[in-house]
């Protein structure tokens, strides 16, 4: 039973996608194409522990199964699959390209729910693979000039991370000498392969330096598309982390305060670049740089200290699904309101999974925020202290950037409403309150002492706000991707030197 | 003669009595000469069906003649031989079914496939040549049986490439077989032997080895087209599809790149090649090789010279795999010559079907070429994401164990020629991959010669080979570690050659 | 020819002559002495003239290649293509022409004698050949005897006729073991044989060298 | 010195002039003539060398009548040739042709 | 010698003989039926002789029953065993072809004489192989040499007389020379025998021998066409027609080359060491020279006879290898073995293409590659064995010969060898790459008989497959 869940989970998305190709299935396989994550869902919620199927003869000898982190991931995955594909059906009901879609769609969706799935690094590696490079066709779907260059720069930096991913995990491999998850957990690896996994999986992540291609990519796709990529992709780099880096039994404290500086930086840096954009999905995008940050920062610390790790394992966890069915509902949200216009129960559908990324109290931020923070607070000096302070201010960051999203939405005109894709955005919103009290017993809950703290930043963020608001601030425009736009510059500049290198060198090969 | 020494030459004769037969046969009878043509690929792959199952079981094949004294002309038929000769059986008989679709109704088919035919036979014989000696018999036999193939087309471009083909060969022959008489003056015979021989020749040879070394490695690095001895390989690009398919998978480079692995392992071998200090320079010119491949294919517009580029880059990773001492390297070099025939082939197959269904040639004009075709563009997307390297492809299985086997070696730098490599196959690969599927198409093709029916893009003898070859692609790396994987063949091999 | 080549020549040949002059003067005698061999073996060797002994028997077959020379530069000369008619007989000297028909008869007496006189004092069929191919120069002098074109069939036979017998003669001593081996019996008869065919071939052959000539482009 | 030796002597100094001749020569009714004379020079020295103690050598006589006879051989097909190439061409030596490879 | 059945070797003399006098005696034009049967019973013959010396050794045939020095002795070795079969089995095929080749009008006036000349060229060259007499050898050799010049005479052609008169001159001096250096020979040892001679030579002998070897010696080379006596060589073999050159190139001047070996491997040996540096050094400009030539040449046969010139150097590069063992000898023995099949196949199919393009020209050759393949095949295979290319026996030649170079530490001439096979392999791929080309609109191809195809192409086959049998001929060589 267990491996036929298994197996179902990551088959089915596979035999829709390919029983979409044929024009005689097409029209099934088109209604049937959102139910996929079905299975993978009965096998979070249903399968025994031990589930494991092992398939020596596949790949490089494969191993599929869950573990905690695996179910928790599989089920926050599969879920938010499949929202956006009840979400996608209607949003993409008369779309001319549906099917180039939807077969991108299922890919990807394989490859994601097949990551959690995944025991041992060569099929990690390869549902890994396959997500990424699926995912392109999701970000390029609307083949506009936007998408287009949002695509190729999703390419290149997925390329070079899959790479690095790549070379990261020969290293660990040879040092762990098995390619079993299971292997991973006695190995301590060199550091330069604890750095290549953490880069090359960082790109996905959207670490500082990483994200570029983030802010560009996951608006221009689709909306059900950008709901699953800054909702569900990202953690699939995360689980990558959780899986492949020696957390828990090695110190490496130059790579864990690297990975805290980033998560600190990119915590900043997204409010503050966030802060200056127009565009609704751009904003929810650097707002997820932002809060990946967070789970970099509890990443960071398990590497650098390995002692706080079993705290911080479900902490990260927490708020891994926590933002997945915040950004996923924000994101679905910010499709609505393009549609329908800046209502007010557009904005009060918005304003719920905008506070719980807030971490107001209550919600599933804040149960996460507080287990987050109290693990992180075990950091020694100075972390511990500079932390401590630099949270909530973060909070506030993240408060002011919802309420710059709330004020961009308000501000869009009125439109027909369309019930069908409100109301599988209203489901979710919903859900996405509730569930991540369903995993706080796994983490120290917070004491209600703490409700204070929590609440603090949120108000003051919304202070500023008004202030903002009052002193009509006039807020600068960075564009979209931020250092992408230098870097484009100097890649013309050197496209235009090389054209005048190349035919020298023909002629002296000549 | 016992049925152990008659096998290999079977292999060898199912082959030439077809290629011979089709030469005296007229230009117009097309069905016998298909008929020939499978009959000697099917009767072929027979053949090696029953040695493959032999030789997993411990038989010993071989044959021997002499031809001069001290000097005789030895087959045998182990398991490295084995694993090129069934890469070549296989692939052939998809080449040849491919060449018949190609050639439909072009001139000169009888010569064609009757040097089609030589040139695999020169492959199999080369495969399981036993000493040096055989080996470079059927070194320069492949050499010859090629040329007309490359200039079949007869256009002064396809001679340039031609003669280009013929002046690299034959110099690279030229030390091959310096090298080899010094060898063989040196010891007598030198036949290829697990663990290798010349080690007996102590200390006071070794300087000489060492120059030996280099003879030989250069002679055969001229067909494995490793960098500076690769000029030829994107010239002879001229040839017809069915050709470079041959070239570049079935036959040429193979040649050198087998070469490599039997002059190290069953000539020097790898220990002893080691303690000379030869397998660290080795390493660094297929590393330069591989990156400078990839570079040049990055600005290559013409499809094919870029696949040829591509090549170039892609072979030298099992020579790189050779100089890795330890038995991973081994295992991912030689996988990677199973692996490379068929993502390479398959490639070919596709470009071929561009240049003959749609009259494309260029990279900048497949735009939307996977509308159009798009069984061929998905057989193209598989194997160039296999010479990427990404899983779960054959390319991947291969990259992998090179990796781990750099890492046991201790060359750690090799990961870094790796990653760079592969991304510059990406981002040479890619580009072609989003015209092909996401740019609109055309509103007219170069030349289109056949027109689609149906599914059916192109001709289906034209469409069968590249989709087969890319599920290839595709099973080899998913199913990577069953026993009959060219994976397990290869570690069957490695662990012979380290064992004893 | 540039004048480089030509004292090239000229020292090489005059260093060669030195060389070869010194070369000679201080020879020592031979090892081997041949002439005690061959007057030892004269008693069988059928005749009783030294030299002829040597060249029909002792070293017969350099006489039988010999004659396939003369025949080849016949042949040779006769590949040289057809050429015009043969000339008329340039001088009708009658003085000329008187002398020639005397002589004839002369010259074919004096070839019979040669021949016979081979065996044992000097002559032989070369040298009998030679006379009466004289003979037919005279005649074509004279305006007697027309110049050769294309032989005919009987002139052909003429002219292989005795380097037919003697290769006869030595493909039937082979059957007694060796080339040109003559039982010492026969020897006699059989080199008398070899040499009346050869004396008819020969002075046809050579007659042919010039007549042939003649017939061409004169 | 014996009268052999001196006839060796004699046919050195022949087959030299004659050789040199054969090769200096353009005519080529002249290089026939040198040849026949270089041939001489051998013959000389073979009949001569041989006899240098005095005794009569029958062997090398019998040669020299072969040398001799093959010698008549070849110079009437080096005539007939020359006269051949005189008939077609007018010319009388191979030179100019040899500068034309 | 009280065998049932007579000695072959002298068979192997008589025969052609008498058909050559027989052919002269049909008549202008006839004997090519009379050649081939007699030439098949002569491949017999030397087969026969190959097998019983294989058995049993060296054989002496005492002309006469004297036996040296009074008489004059026909030795049958192994070496003359290989050249005798060589010759015999060119010269069947090259029959077969010369009888299709003037059977067609525009060839027939070539015909005249060629039968008897060609027989008495191959008599001559059967006495030559057997002769073990220094005279006797001078005799041969003139016989040889006026057939030769016959043949290129053959056509009748202006420039043939021009080449046939060269030859003539050349070969008329060179056997002067090696005249005097018998009469040298038979003054200083007083005789003229080989097996006499050769225990009389000593490492240090009188000057005269010394001038007698030399003057032989170089009396050969210059009837060899070794550079710088190469001159002759070119105009005579690209004059004549196809089947002549292909006898004169494949056959003719091997036996110079024979004889040069003869003589350093027997009597002149102790000397042979001096100037075998002179001799490799000439060989080896002769390789790299007559390639040259042959790449710059625009005549097909023009080409190939300059191919004759270089692989001629091959020969001589053994010499300075001789001590080193029994390679060099085996090695110049294949190569002359394999340069005679390969080089008549090569004329063969040089004939036909010219036939076939009715012209004579490099350029006019594009596009017959799709006419007439089989002899381009062969053409390609013939190349096979000059480049040097395995599996043919000029390979084996090519890998004895460097091992031997090798063996005795002389360097140089390894790269001369291979140099040479590169070189070889340009001007072979001249004709090849041109035969590839797509024809031009207004180029006439004329029918070609099947036989001359078929008889380049056996001869091609046979210079390439004998290099999987080259053990037997070493074996040969004892």
């Amino acid at each position: 039973m267990n491996a036929a869940s298994l197996t179902a989970s990551l088959l089915l998305p596979l035999a829709l996608l390919l029983a979409l190709l044929p024009p005689a299935t097409r029209r099934i396989a088109l209604v049937l194409a959102p139910l996929a994550p079905l299975p993978a869902l009965w096998t979070a919620s249903l399968a025994s522990a031990d589930a494991v199927l092992d398939l020596p003869w596949l790949l490089l000898g494969s191993r599929l199964g869950l573990d905690d982190t695996g179910r928790l991931f599989l089920l926050f995955t599969a879920l938010t699959w499949l929202a956006a594909g009840l979400y996608a059906r209607a949003y993409l009901a008369r779309d001319a390209r549906r099917t180039a879609f939807w077969a991108f769609f299922l890919a990807t969706q394989a490859g994601n729910l097949g990551v959690c799935l995944a025991l041992d690094l060569a099929s990690f590696y390869t549902l890994y693979a396959l997500m990424t490079f699926a995912a392109y066709g999701l970000v390029v779907h609307t083949r506009s000039a936007e998408a287009w260059r949002a695509g190729r720069i999703y390419l290149v930096m997925a390329v070079l991370g899959e790479l690095t991913l790549v070379a990261g995990l020969m290293m660990t491999a040879h040092a762990a000498g098995g390619l079993m998850i299971a292997d991973l957990q006695a190995a301590s690896p060199p550091p330069v392969a604890v750095a290549l996994v953490a880069a090359g999986l960082g790109v996905k992540v959207g670490l500082p330096l990483l994200h570029l291609w983030l802010p560009l990519a996951h608006p221009v796709a689709p909306v059900p598309a950008s709901a699953v990529l800054s909702g569900v992709m990202l953690k699939a780099g995360l689980l990558g982390w959780l899986r492949l880096l020696p957390l828990g039994h090695a110190v490496y404290p130059e790579i864990g305060a690297t990975l805290l500086l980033l998560g600190l930086i990119a915590m900043f840096y997204g409010v503050a670049v966030g802060l200056a954009q127009r565009d609704l999905k751009v904003v929810l995008a650097y707002s997820s740089v932002s809060q990946m940050g967070f789970m970099t920062l509890g990443v960071g610390a398990g590497l650098s200290a390995p002692g706080l790790w079993p705290v911080l394992l479900p902490a990260v966890g927490l708020y891994a699904l926590h933002h997945a069915l915040a950004k996923s509902a924000l994101f679905l949200g910010a499709g609505v309101a393009l549609k329908v216009g800046g209502r007010a129960w557009v904005l009060a559908g918005l304003a719920l999974p905008a506070l719980a990324l807030a971490g107001a109290p209550l919600t599933g931020g804040w149960l996460a925020k507080a287990a987050l923070k109290g693990g992180l607070a075990g950091l020694p000096a100075p972390w511990g202290g500079l932390l401590g302070i630099l949270l909530p201010l973060a909070a506030v960051g993240t408060t002011l950037l919802m309420t710059r999203l709330l004020w961009l939405v308000h501000r869009l005109p009125a439109k027909e409403p369309v019930a069908s894709l409100a109301l599988p955005w209203l489901a979710w919103t919903l859900l996405g309150l509730v569930l991540p009290w369903g995993y706080a017993q796994r983490v120290t809950f917070p004491e209600w002492a703490g409700l204070a703290a929590a609440t603090w930043p949120v108000l003051l963020g919304l202070l500023f706000a008004w202030l903002a608001w009052r002193g009509r601030l006039q807020v600068p425009v960075i564009p979209p991707g931020d250092l992408v736009v230098p870097l484009e510059h100097l890649l013309k500049i050197l496209k235009r030197r090389q054209r005048d290198i190349l035919p020298i060198e023909q002629r002296l090969r000549s | 003669m016992t049925v152990n020494e008659v096998l290999p030459l079977a292999v060898i004769a199912s082959s030439l009595l077809p290629g011979l037969i089709i030469f005296a046969l007229p230009e117009r009878r097309i069905g016998l000469r298909s008929a020939l043509n499978l009959l000697g690929a099917v009767s072929k792959l027979v053949f090696v069906g029953l040695l493959l199952a032999g030789v997993a079981a411990g038989e010993e094949y071989g044959f021997r003649h002499t031809v001069l004294p001290g000097v005789e002309l030895v087959f045998k038929a182990d398991a490295l031989a084995l694993l090129f000769v069934t890469l070549s059986t296989v692939l052939w008989l998809f080449t040849t079914v491919y060449a018949i679709g190609y050639l439909e109704g072009s001139p000169h088919r009888s010569r064609f496939f009757g040097f089609f035919s030589l040139c695999v036979t020169a492959t199999v014989g080369l495969a399981m040549a036993g000493n040096l000696f055989t080996f470079f018999v059927f070194y320069e036999l492949l050499t010859l049986s090629t040329f007309p193939l490359v200039v079949h087309r007869g256009t002064p471009q396809a001679m340039r490439g031609g003669m280009v083909y013929l002046a690299y060969t034959l110099a690279g022959g030229a030390l091959l077989l310096t090298g080899i008489v010094w060898l063989h003056g040196l010891m007598g015979q030198v036949d290829f032997v697990h663990g290798g021989s010349v080690a007996a020749l102590g200390p006071q040879a070794t300087a000489q080895l060492k120059v030996v070394f280099l003879l030989l490695i250069a002679g055969v690095g001229v067909k494995a087209a490793i960098v500076p001895l690769h000029g030829w390989l994107p010239q002879a690009m001229v040839a017809p599809a069915p050709v470079s398919a041959l070239l570049h998978a079935v036959a040429v480079v193979k040649a050198g790149a087998f070469g490599i692995v039997r002059i190290v392992y069953e000539v020097y071998g790898v220990e002893y090649a080691q303690s000379l200090g030869l397998l660290l320079p080795l390493a660094i010119a297929a590393a330069i090789t591989i990156v400078w491949g990839s570079v040049r294919a990055l600005f290559q517009d013409d499809l094919k010279k870029r696949l040829a580029y591509s090549t170039v880059s892609q072979v030298s990773y099992i020579a790189l795999g050779v100089a890795l001492f330890g038995p991973v390297g081994t295992i991912g070099g030689l996988a990677h010559l199973v692996h490379q025939g068929i993502m390479k082939i398959t490639l070919f197959f596709a470009a071929g079907n561009y240049a003959e269904t749609l009259g494309v040639h260029k990279v900048s004009e497949l735009d939307g070429a996977g509308r159009r075709m798009p069984l061929t563009s998905a057989a193209f997307s598989i194997a160039a994401f296999g010479m990427i390297g990404v899983a779960p492809t054959a390319g991947y299985v291969s990259k992998w164990y090179l990796g781990e086997g750099a890492l046991a070696a201790g060359m750690d730098w090799v990961v870094a020629v790796l990653w760079t490599s592969s991304l510059l196959n990406a981002a040479y690969f890619l580009p072609i991959l989003y015209r092909l599927w996401f740019r609109p198409r055309p509103a007219a093709w170069p030349h289109e010669h056949i027109p689609a029916r149906g599914w059916r893009e192109t001709g289906w003898l034209l469409l069968a080979p590249p989709l087969i070859t890319a599920a290839a692609v595709l099973i080899t790396g998913l199913f990577a570690e069953t026993s009959w994987s060219p994976l397990a063949w290869a570690k069957l091999i490695a662990a012979r050659e380290y064992l004893q | 020819m540039n004048g480089l080549l030509r004292s090239a020549v000229v020292i090489v040949g005059l260093s060669l002559a030195a060389a070869m002059v010194i070369a000679l003067l201080q020879l020592p005698s031979a090892a081997v002495h041949l002439p005690a061999l061959v007057a030892e073996n004269l008693a069988q060797s059928g005749v009783e003239h030294p030299v002829t002994a040597v060249l029909l028997n002792f070293r017969g077959w350099d006489t039988l290649l010999e004659v396939a020379v003369l025949l080849l530069a016949l042949l040779t000369l006769l590949t040289l293509g057809g050429g015009k008619a043969p000339a008329p007989a340039a001088a009708v000297d009658p003085l000329l022409q008187g002398l020639a028909r005397r002589m004839l008869p002369l010259i074919v007496l004096t070839a019979g004698y040669l021949l016979w006189a081979g065996a044992h004092r000097p002559g032989g069929a070369f040298q009998a050949g030679a006379v009466l191919a004289a003979g037919a120069v005279f005649l074509q002098l004279a305006g007697l005897l027309p110049a050769w074109t294309a032989p005919r069939r009987w002139l052909r036979l003429g002219l292989v006729l005795g380097f037919l017998v003697f290769l006869a003669v030595a493909a039937a001593l082979l059957g007694q073991g060796a080339l040109l081996r003559y039982p010492p019996a026969l020897a006699g008869g059989l080199i008398l044989l070899i040499e009346a065919g050869l004396t008819l071939s020969l002075g046809l052959i050579l007659a042919g060298l010039f007549l042939f000539l003649t017939g061409r482009d004169a | 010195m014996s009268t052999g030796l001196l006839y060796a002597l004699a046919g050195v100094l022949l087959f030299v002039l004659g050789a040199a001749g054969a090769v200096l020569l353009a005519h080529l009714m002249r290089k026939v003539l040198a040849f026949n004379v270089m041939g001489s020079g051998a013959f000389l020295v073979l009949v001569g060398l041989a006899q240098r103690e005095d005794v009569i050598d029958p062997v090398p006589q019998a040669m020299v009548l072969t040398g001799i006879v093959v010698a008549v051989a070849a110079t009437a097909l080096a005539l007939g040739l020359a006269r051949a190439f005189h008939a077609r061409t007018g010319r009388t030596g191979l030179t100019e042709e040899a500068r034309r490879d | 010698m009280t065998e049932a059945w007579p000695d072959p070797a002298a068979w192997l003399i008589l025969l052609p003989l008498a058909w050559a006098t027989l052919a002269f005696l049909a008549g202008p034009g006839r004997g090519g039926r009379l050649a081939i049967p007699a030439l098949a019973a002569q491949c017999a013959l030397a087969l026969w002789l190959a097998v019983s010396l294989a058995e049993s050794g060296a054989r002496l045939h005492p002309v006469g029953g004297w036996g040296a020095p009074l008489g004059i002795d026909l030795l049958a070795d192994g070496l003359s065993a290989v050249m005798l079969l060589l010759t015999q089995a060119v010269a069947l095929a090259l029959a077969v072809y010369a009888q299709a080749y003037f059977a067609d009008a525009h060839h027939r006036h070539e015909a005249t004489w060629f039968w008897p000349l060609t027989g008495f060229l191959i008599a001559a060259m059967n006495a030559l192989f057997l002769s073990a007499d220094l005279f006797n050898l001078y005799v041969t050799l003139e016989l040889l040499g006026l057939a030769a010049v016959g043949l290129v005479a053959v056509g009748g052609g202006t420039a043939q007389i021009a080449a046939a008169l060269r030859y003539l001159l050349v070969s008329l001096i060179a056997s002067g020379a090696y005249l005097m250096g018998v009469a040298l020979i038979y003054g200083t040892y007083g005789t003229a025998a080989i097996a006499s001679l050769a225990p009389l030579i000593d490492p240090t002998p009188p000057l005269a021998t010394w001038l007698a070897a030399g003057l032989m010696v170089v009396g050969l080379m210059a009837k060899t066409a070794l550079f710088p006596f190469h001159f002759w060589l070119p105009p005579a073999h690209g004059g004549a027609p196809a089947p002549v050159s292909a006898l004169l190139s494949a056959l003719v001047v091997k036996a110079s080359f024979y004889l040069v070996l003869r003589l350093a491997l027997g009597p002149f040996a102790p000397l042979a060491e001096m100037a075998a540096w002179l001799a490799g050094g000439l060989g080896a400009a002769a390789i790299l020279w007559g390639s040259w030539q042959a790449l710059r040449t625009r005549h097909i046969k023009r080409l190939v006879a300059w191919s004759t010139v270089a692989q001629l150097g091959y020969l001589f590069l053994i010499f300075p290898l001789l001590a080193a063992d029994g390679l060099a000898m085996q090695a110049g023995v294949m190569q002359a073995v394999a340069h005679g099949l390969a080089k008549a196949a090569l004329f063969a199919a040089a004939g036909v293409l010219m036939r076939a393009t009715g012209r004579d020209t490099l350029d006019g050759l594009a596009g017959v590659a799709g006419r007439v393949p089989l002899t381009l095949f062969a053409f390609g295979l013939a190349g096979v064995t000059i480049m040097g290319l395995p599996p043919s026996a000029g390979f084996l030649a090519k890998w004895l010969l460097i091992d031997a170079a090798l063996a005795s530490g002389q360097w140089g001439w390894v790269v001369v060898i291979i140099a040479g096979g590169l070189l070889a392999a340009g001007y072979i791929f001249r004709v090849l790459r041109r035969a590839f080309l797509v024809a031009p609109e207004d180029s006439r191809f004329h029918p070609v008989p099947r036989r001359l195809e078929w008889t380049a192409f056996a001869l091609a086959v046979a210079s390439v497959l004998l290099g999987l049998r080259g053990a037997e001929l070493v074996a040969l060589l004892g």
